[in-house]
């Protein structure tokens, strides 16, 4: 089998993370999706450090594993600072940014 | 290097204007008599210009030249011509009769309104616009031209919009709510042709590679530097689209009657007599000087326009029921007149049209400036609240009817001359455009004589029935008018030889020959 | 599966692997985005995470397989499940949209970057590969390790820093300054009174109740049941049992076996009323 | 010499100067200023006036070259004059008679309190009037021909503060302005054609023509047609008269000078002046005998339904005028008759009118002739005077109007043909009508009983005679109306005096003088004879009675006023509200619409920003996938 087929994988999962993105409104669910996206890029990552046959793309996705941690980290605290302020974890609900 | 005369003329009223700014508000009086005493230098310093200005010497005189923006090109070149230095005389006259008419129109409403009126800012204002105007008097760089033309507008802006009469008749808030109005289209419609003008003048630079009037005028004639036809006639469009909105050509002419009908008298004067000449002004001076095929090209068109300003003008003058909207649409009118001289292409019609600019600009001061006396004294605008003034005012009724004499440019006083000019010239090359035109003269007698005898004669209305006469500042304003009028009237002479030379310079750019009078050409 | 299978080739059984486990990180995936309840959600994605680290190993990222397990699986869904629990189940939890033509715009959006990145990798000519072999020469950690800290060393330096920044962020985010001194028992009964509303401590749950848990709410005298009986998390939620029914059939099953007990007739209208007039 | 043509015209106007300069301070004596000014301007024109009889008819021609007025290039308009015989006629007649009515005025405005101002405007129109006939060129002419349209729009609305007279001045004006035109325009075909509007090379003297004659004949009718326009204008002919009869709301001097003695002749003056254009264009001068023709008998017709004094005689003034036009259109035959006519006009019709004045001077102020009658014995000067200006006009054999009114119509008939005698027939008609008019206006004055009653303030009018300041004057005149034809037509004094400027030839009559003569004093006795049996015989009813159709529609000026009231007047308020209307809806609409459209757009686009994080996230997401696809289409390329 062609390992090419785990970019393709990765691009579906991408693609699907993306959209939840875009339809889910509860921050944590917006959230996983965004890690899912993450994660999609890993196994890209990992996939072509095996067809070039180096390891600098395990590299980048193990920092990018870091990153994802810390920004989860934020994240999620952000997310319950604004539940406690405003007693909703919906995206829609701050939407202050209206002119 | 000489005394720069030219930069110093446009400078004296700048200075003026922040100096009369600064003055402490509790110091009033005094910030007016310092205005008045710049305008006065300003004079002093055109008149100067008068006598060094040689006639019969090289196209522009007085030149100045300093390198400005260079990667652009951008110069700050002056230079006048016999036009440029009519206009020029013509603004430093008429700007200290407007400083001394508007005397107290900038003074502390009493009647219990809030509205600030800032007195200093109304002069410095003024003398702002006059220095902006002289300066596109005098600017021979395309790009230095454009900035004043449009810098102009925010003081006027500020003239339209924070100072108007005092509303008796309607409350203030509506009043104010209507200047705003107005002023607002003034600014929005003078951006819009000062916009296009501006992708023109690039457009201008992308094409010549140069702002200087002089040398891209030189160029075209000589032949080193030929536009494409359709660039060039673009380029036109952009240039004259500007000039037509400033100097309110149909059908871009509707900013003109608000603005004028809610500023207050002076500055409907600065704005008529003044301003607007700079738009037909630079007609002659960069719409033919830069596109001389374009211009020609235009000609049919722009008289078409020309004349049904004329007419158009005219008419809805008679059906104004307003005294300063009136003086408007005869100004359209008149302007009608004074573009299709430009556009006539015969030495009689751009002589004509300069005499006119300059005419109309003391006309038309004449008669608003007596008619903002009239409204200040009543306190209405509305033709049909005045009725036998001239029974208990008979000097102000006097001199109204001469200034509307002379709207009606009547033999004897200076329009006549430039108007019988402009007819002559259109209809030299042109006759069925100068024969139409010429009814333009049936109509003008009709609306100033309506105004005059609707408001000043017949039995005399209880209103005006304790109207003072016209006291020494306002005769001080009217009479040094009339006299100019009737001299140059009677011995324009003065003004054409410095002008002649100038058209002709005008009309070799657009290689126009006067046409020949039939008898010599059978000859 | 081995080091070297995984280096160089891929055999059947990988491709076997690669469907059936593909597949479940698909559905895992669609899971995560289409489950109503956040819980759900959670649950999918990690096990859309454990099929990648499947598919790291086979793909010769041993290292990289482990760490995704243990942190992303172990650590931060961990941390997911404890924030679904604080903020537990809101409104937002609803598929249903509420902005007009969002949904359809999504799917639109999505299908179309989908389409064009298949499209993309479909003409990237991606068919040469050499596999791992010398790069894992002598173990895979060695070889990150070996990189890591040499060419990579400033960036892992940086992200260490950046780790931190984050627990600091975090921690300030989360930790709440009292601006004000908190309210006394006395002050709150003061305000009590002074507002005039449920002056008697509030009811506790249980009340006439037949069951002890926290999401059942009390019963009235008249078998009504209380909201203020239960805690204020549950109430938003609305996730409130409400068994006064089964509660005053239950009163009635007791009066009646008295009776027969008792051998008593029909307590009278009277007393009945007066019973309500008391119960009022 | 030369110099004392600019005095001429510079006494009246320094005159008017002081006069509406000089404020309150000179209201005592500012009536005699100007009277005195208009004495010194007649006195230079009697010293030029012999200075001319010394020299031989050919070198009568004085210029006078003051200074350069309009140069640019080709357009070459100087301040220049020129006294020939033609215009010494004038000058004599304009300050004549202007002198003789200031001193009138004197008396006859004296308790005016804007009397001062009065005499500066009289005087203004005496300067503007000179300069129109003393003009070297058209274009200064143009400035006199409006200068005294100013003086009499100022003059006819002398008195203010009724609404009538200020109508009717803003009336005359417009009129003229209509008439103006024509001038101005015929100035420009003129620059255009020849290059120059100046006299002397245009016109030229009959030995050497001018450039006229190198030109086409289209031109010059143009030309001619334009100066007919004017003249019709100025000269109150049909079909710009309507101005002149209101005009008579002026005080009384002024429809005396101006409307009768001199501004409204300037027209026979313009056509005289320009006689070598008509001369080569034909159609333009059968166009003028036409309008003449028809404004005589126009005039006349209104002069009989008249029952106002003054308006009967501005009739009268429209078709003695009439007259001279005709005499004007037929070419050299009627030039100089149409200049001795309009003479001799000057002085019977001022006299005319003085004595009316003098009349209303005595009845206060009334001018219904119904509400006079037997005047003679109260004001017996007015009565011989006003009499014998009548004698002059109606023609009677030995008076100025006989001679010069039959020359006019010997010419007429002399100009041979069918046309010469229609023409010829319409003078004699216009002669007995004019008669009977005259007769008419006569009897109701001054014979029969007395009809005036108490006006609405009470008091009865008691005739008397007029102050010494007035009837000097009228006696002057009348002396005038009485010698001044036989002084120029016998031995032809008068041809001979102008024949070298206008040229003459006798045409050829059909039938002899003798005849005309004679048929046009039996139309004169017919004429007298039939207003005499009509007023003279029987009571007048003070009220008129309701009268024929023709009657009622000469009332109201045959109706030419109604006309331009429905057409011009109503069309033209419409139009006006109308193009009112359309400016601001139309005009300034679509700038307007423009402006809320884009506010609207703005508005629209505006909602695209609704705060929801999530919608953003789908535009970036859209960028992206966008930017995938240009990266792929970039690679595709």
């Amino acid at each position: 089998m062609n390992p090419v087929n785990y970019i393709y994988l990765a691009a579906l999962l991408f693609t699907i993370g993306a959209t939840g993105v875009l339809i889910r409104r509860n921050a944590i669910v917006v959230f996983m999706c965004v890690e899912l996206m993450l994660n999609a890029c890993n196994l890209s990552l990992v996939a072509f450090s095996r067809m070039h046959g180096n390891l600098d793309g395990q590299i980048i996705a193990f920092f990018t594993m870091v990153v994802a941690a810390a920004e989860v980290v934020v994240g999620l605290a952000i997310i319950v600072s604004l539940f406690r302020s405003r007693h909703s974890a919906s995206v829609d609900d701050a939407s202050l940014m209206k002119l | 290097m000489s005394f720069p005369l030219l930069t110093a003329t446009a400078v004296l009223p700048a200075i003026g204007a922040v100096a009369t700014a600064a003055v402490p508000a509790a110091r009033r009086t005094a910030a007016k008599w310092l205005a008045l005493l710049f305008s006065l230098a300003t004079l002093a310093f055109a008149v100067a210009i008068l006598v060094r200005f040689d006639p019969d010497g090289d196209r522009y005189q007085l030149t100045e030249s300093h390198s400005w923006i260079k990667e652009f090109g951008v110069r700050y070149d002056l230079g006048v011509d016999g036009i440029a230095v009519a206009l020029i005389a013509l603004t430093a006259v008429l700007i200290p009769f407007i400083i001394l008419a508007g005397w107290h129109d900038a003074d502390p409403l009493e009647t219990g309104s809030k509205r600030w009126r800032p007195t200093q800012g109304f002069f410095a204002l003024i003398l702002a616009v006059e220095a902006m105007v002289i300066l596109s008097f005098e600017a021979t760089d395309v790009f230095l031209f454009y900035i004043f033309f449009e810098a102009m507008l925010i003081p006027m802006y500020f003239l339209i919009g924070g100072f108007g009469d005092r509303a008796h008749e309607h409350g203030e808030e509506v009043a104010s709510t209507q200047r705003s109005y107005a002023a607002v289209k003034f600014l929005l419609y003078n951006l819009v042709g000062g916009l296009i003008m501006l992708a023109a003048v690039i457009g201008l630079y992308v094409v010549a590679g140069s702002f200087s009037l002089p040398e891209i005028a030189e160029a075209r004639a000589n032949g080193s530097l030929d536009m494409v036809t359709s660039t060039e006639r673009w380029l036109f469009l952009g240039f004259f689209f500007a000039f037509a909105v400033k100097a309110p050509l149909w059908p871009l002419h509707t900013w003109l009657p608000n603005a004028m009908g809610e500023a207050t008298a002076p500055v409907a004067v600065l704005i008529t007599a003044v301003v607007d000449k700079v738009g037909t002004f630079a007609m002659l001076r960069f719409c033919l000087g830069l596109f001389p095929e374009a211009s020609k090209w235009a000609t049919p068109a722009v008289l078409v326009l020309a004349l049904i300003s004329i007419i158009y003008g005219a008419l809805l003058a008679v059906g104004q029921r307003d005294i300063k909207r009136l003086v408007a649409y005869a100004s359209i009118s008149h302007f009608g007149f004074i573009i299709m001289g430009i556009f006539a292409m015969t030495s009689q019609g751009q002589s004509g049209a300069t005499l006119y600019m300059v005419n109309h600009g003391i006309s038309t001061a004449a008669l608003m400036l007596v008619a903002g006396f009239l409204i200040s004294r009543r306190g209405s605008r509305l033709i049909a609240d005045y009725g036998g003034v001239q029974k208990v005012a008979p000097v102000l009724a006097g001199t109204f009817l001469i200034g509307g004499l002379a709207t009606l440019s009547l033999p004897g006083l200076a329009p006549f001359v430039s108007e019988f000019l402009v007819l002559v010239g259109t209809y030299a090359s042109y006759p069925v455009v100068g024969i139409i035109a010429t009814f333009g003269i049936v109509l003008a007698a009709l609306y100033t004589l309506v105004l005059y005898q609707r408001t000043m004669t017949g039995p005399v209305k209880p209103e005006v029935s304790a109207m003072p006469d016209l006291r020494v500042r306002e005769l001080a304003v009217v009479a040094p008018l009339v006299v100019l009028l009737i001299f140059l009237g009677v011995y324009p002479k003065p003004v054409t030889d410095i002008v002649n030379p100038a058209v002709e310079q005008t009309m070799s750019d657009v290689q126009k020959k006067d046409p020949q009078p039939e008898v010599e050409a059978a000859k | 599966m081995s080091a070297q299978l995984a280096a160089y080739s891929t055999s059947t059984g990988e491709a076997f692997q690669f469907w059936v486990l593909g597949t479940v990180a698909v559905i895992g995936a669609l899971g995560t985005v289409f489950m109503k309840k956040a819980v759900h959600s959670a649950l999918c994605l990690a096990g859309t995470m454990i099929v990648l680290a499947v598919f790291y190993l086979a793909n010769g990222a041993y290292f990289l397989g482990v760490v995704q397990i243990v942190v992303y699986t172990g650590a931060i869904m961990m941390l997911f499940l404890f924030v679904v629990m604080l903020v537990g189940v809101t409104a937002a939890d609803s598929l249903k949209e509420t902005i007009k033509g969002q949904r359809w715009l999504a799917l639109l959006c999505g299908l179309g970057f989908g389409i064009l990145l298949f499209a993309g990798i479909g003409n990237a000519s991606l068919t040469e590969f050499n596999g791992l072999a010398q790069a894992n020469a002598n173990g895979n950690v060695e070889g990150l390790a070996a990189l890591l800290f040499t060419k990579y060393v400033f960036a892992f330096e940086i992200t260490g820093a950046l780790l931190i920044t984050a627990a600091v962020g975090a921690m300030v985010l989360t930790h709440r300054e009292r601006t004000e001194r908190a309210r006394t028992q006395r002050e709150l009964a003061e305000q009590r009174v002074r507002e005039g509303k449920n002056v008697p401590p509030l009811p506790a749950p249980g009340v006439y109740a037949r069951h002890n848990a926290v999401d059942i709410a009390g019963l009235l005298p008249d078998g009504t049941p209380s909201e203020l009986t239960v805690s204020k998390t549950l109430r938003e939620r609305g996730q409130i049992r409400d068994v006064s029914t089964e509660a005053l059939n239950d009163l009635k099953a007791l009066e009646q076996r008295a009776e027969e007990r008792l051998e008593r007739t029909a307590v009278e209208p009277a007393n009945l009323k007066r019973a309500e007039e008391a119960s009022k | 010499m030369e110099n004392l043509i600019a005095l001429l015209i510079a006494a009246p106007l320094l005159g008017a100067a002081v006069l509406l300069c000089g404020g309150r301070r000179l209201d005592a004596v500012g009536h005699w200023i100007g009277t005195v000014l208009a004495a010194v301007s007649f006195v230079f024109g009697a010293i030029l006036f012999v200075d001319l009889l010394g020299k031989d008819a050919e070198h009568r021609t004085l210029t006078q070259h003051l200074f350069s007025w309009i140069p640019v290039e080709g357009f070459q308009a100087d301040v220049a004059f020129r006294l020939d015989q033609l215009s010494m006629t004038f000058v004599l007649l304009i300050t004549g008679v202007g002198s003789l009515i200031h001193l009138y005025s004197v008396g006859y405005m004296e308790h005016d309190e804007r009397r001062r101002r009065f005499f500066g405007y009289l005087n203004l129109f005496l300067a503007a009037m000179l300069l129109l006939v003393l003009a070297d060129n058209y274009l200064l002419l143009y400035v006199g021909w409006e200068g005294v349209g100013l003086a009499s729009y100022l003059l006819i609305g002398f008195w203010q503060h009724k609404p009538s007279a200020a109508t009717a001045a803003k009336k005359a004006f417009l009129v003229n302005r209509v008439g103006d035109m024509g001038l101005s325009i015929a100035i420009m075909i003129m620059f255009t054609t020849f290059g120059t509007f100046a006299f002397g090379p245009l016109l030229g003297t009959h030995e050497e023509p001018g450039l006229v004659g190198e030109t086409s004949e289209g031109t010059l009718t143009a030309i001619g047609l334009m100066l007919l326009l004017a003249a019709c204008g100025k000269s109150a002919q049909v079909p710009l008269q309507s101005w002149l009869g209101d005009a008579m709301e002026g005080p009384t001097p002024v429809s005396a000078l101006i409307h009768a003695a001199t501004m409204v002749t300037a027209g026979v003056y313009l056509i005289v002046r320009s006689g070598a254009i008509f001369n080569a264009a034909p159609d333009a001068q059968l166009l003028v005998t036409i309008v003449g023709a028809v404004t005589l008998l126009f005039g006349a017709i209104v002069g009989c339904a008249k029952d106002d004094i003054k308006k009967a005689l501005a009739g009268s003034t429209m078709s003695q005028i009439g007259y001279m036009v005709l005499a004007a259109g037929l070419g050299p035959i009627g030039y100089v008759f149409a200049i001795m006519h309009l003479v001799t006009h000057g002085f019977f019709k001022a006299g005319l009118f003085l004595g009316a004045g003098s009349v209303m001077h005595g009845m206060n102020d009334e001018v219904d002739m119904r509400k006079y009658g037997g005047l003679r014995k109260y004001m017996p000067v007015t009565f011989i005077t006003f009499g014998l200006g009548y004698l002059a006009i109606i023609g009677f054999p030995g008076l100025s109007g006989f001679f010069s009114k039959d020359k006019i119509i010997e010419a007429a008939f002399a100009k041979g043909g069918t046309e010469g005698w229609i023409l010829g027939g319409c003078a004699l008609l216009g002669a007995a009508i004019t008669a009977y008019y005259m007769t008419r206006v006569m009897v109701l004055t001054f014979f029969g009983e007395k009809r005036w009653q108490p006006d609405e303030h009470g008091h009865e009018p008691h005739p008397h005679e007029s102050p010494s300041s007035m009837t000097i004057p009228m006696i002057l005149l009348a002396f005038g109306s009485v010698f001044a034809g036989g002084l120029f037509s016998v031995g032809d004094r008068f041809l001979h005096w102008l024949e070298p400027i206008t040229g003459h030839d006798h045409g050829d009559a059909p039938i002899s003088a003798a005849t005309v003569t004679a048929s046009t004093v039996a139309v004169m006795v017919i004429g007298v004879t039939a207003a005499y049996l009509q007023y003279g015989r029987r009571p007048v009813p003070v009220v008129a009675p309701r009268g024929s159709l023709l009657t009622r529609a000469a009332r109201r000026d045959l109706l030419q006023d109604d006309f331009n009231h429905v057409v011009l007047v109503r069309g033209g308020e419409h139009l006006t509200r109308s193009l009112v209307y359309i400016d601001h809806t139309l005009v300034d609409g679509v700038v307007n619409g423009t402006a809320a459209s884009v506010g609207g757009l703005s508005g629209r686009l505006r909602k695209l920003q609704n705060g929801f994080a999530r919608s953003y996230a789908v535009s970036m997401f859209g960028g992206a996938a966008l930017l995938v696809a240009a990266t792929l289409l970039m690679r595709a390329v």
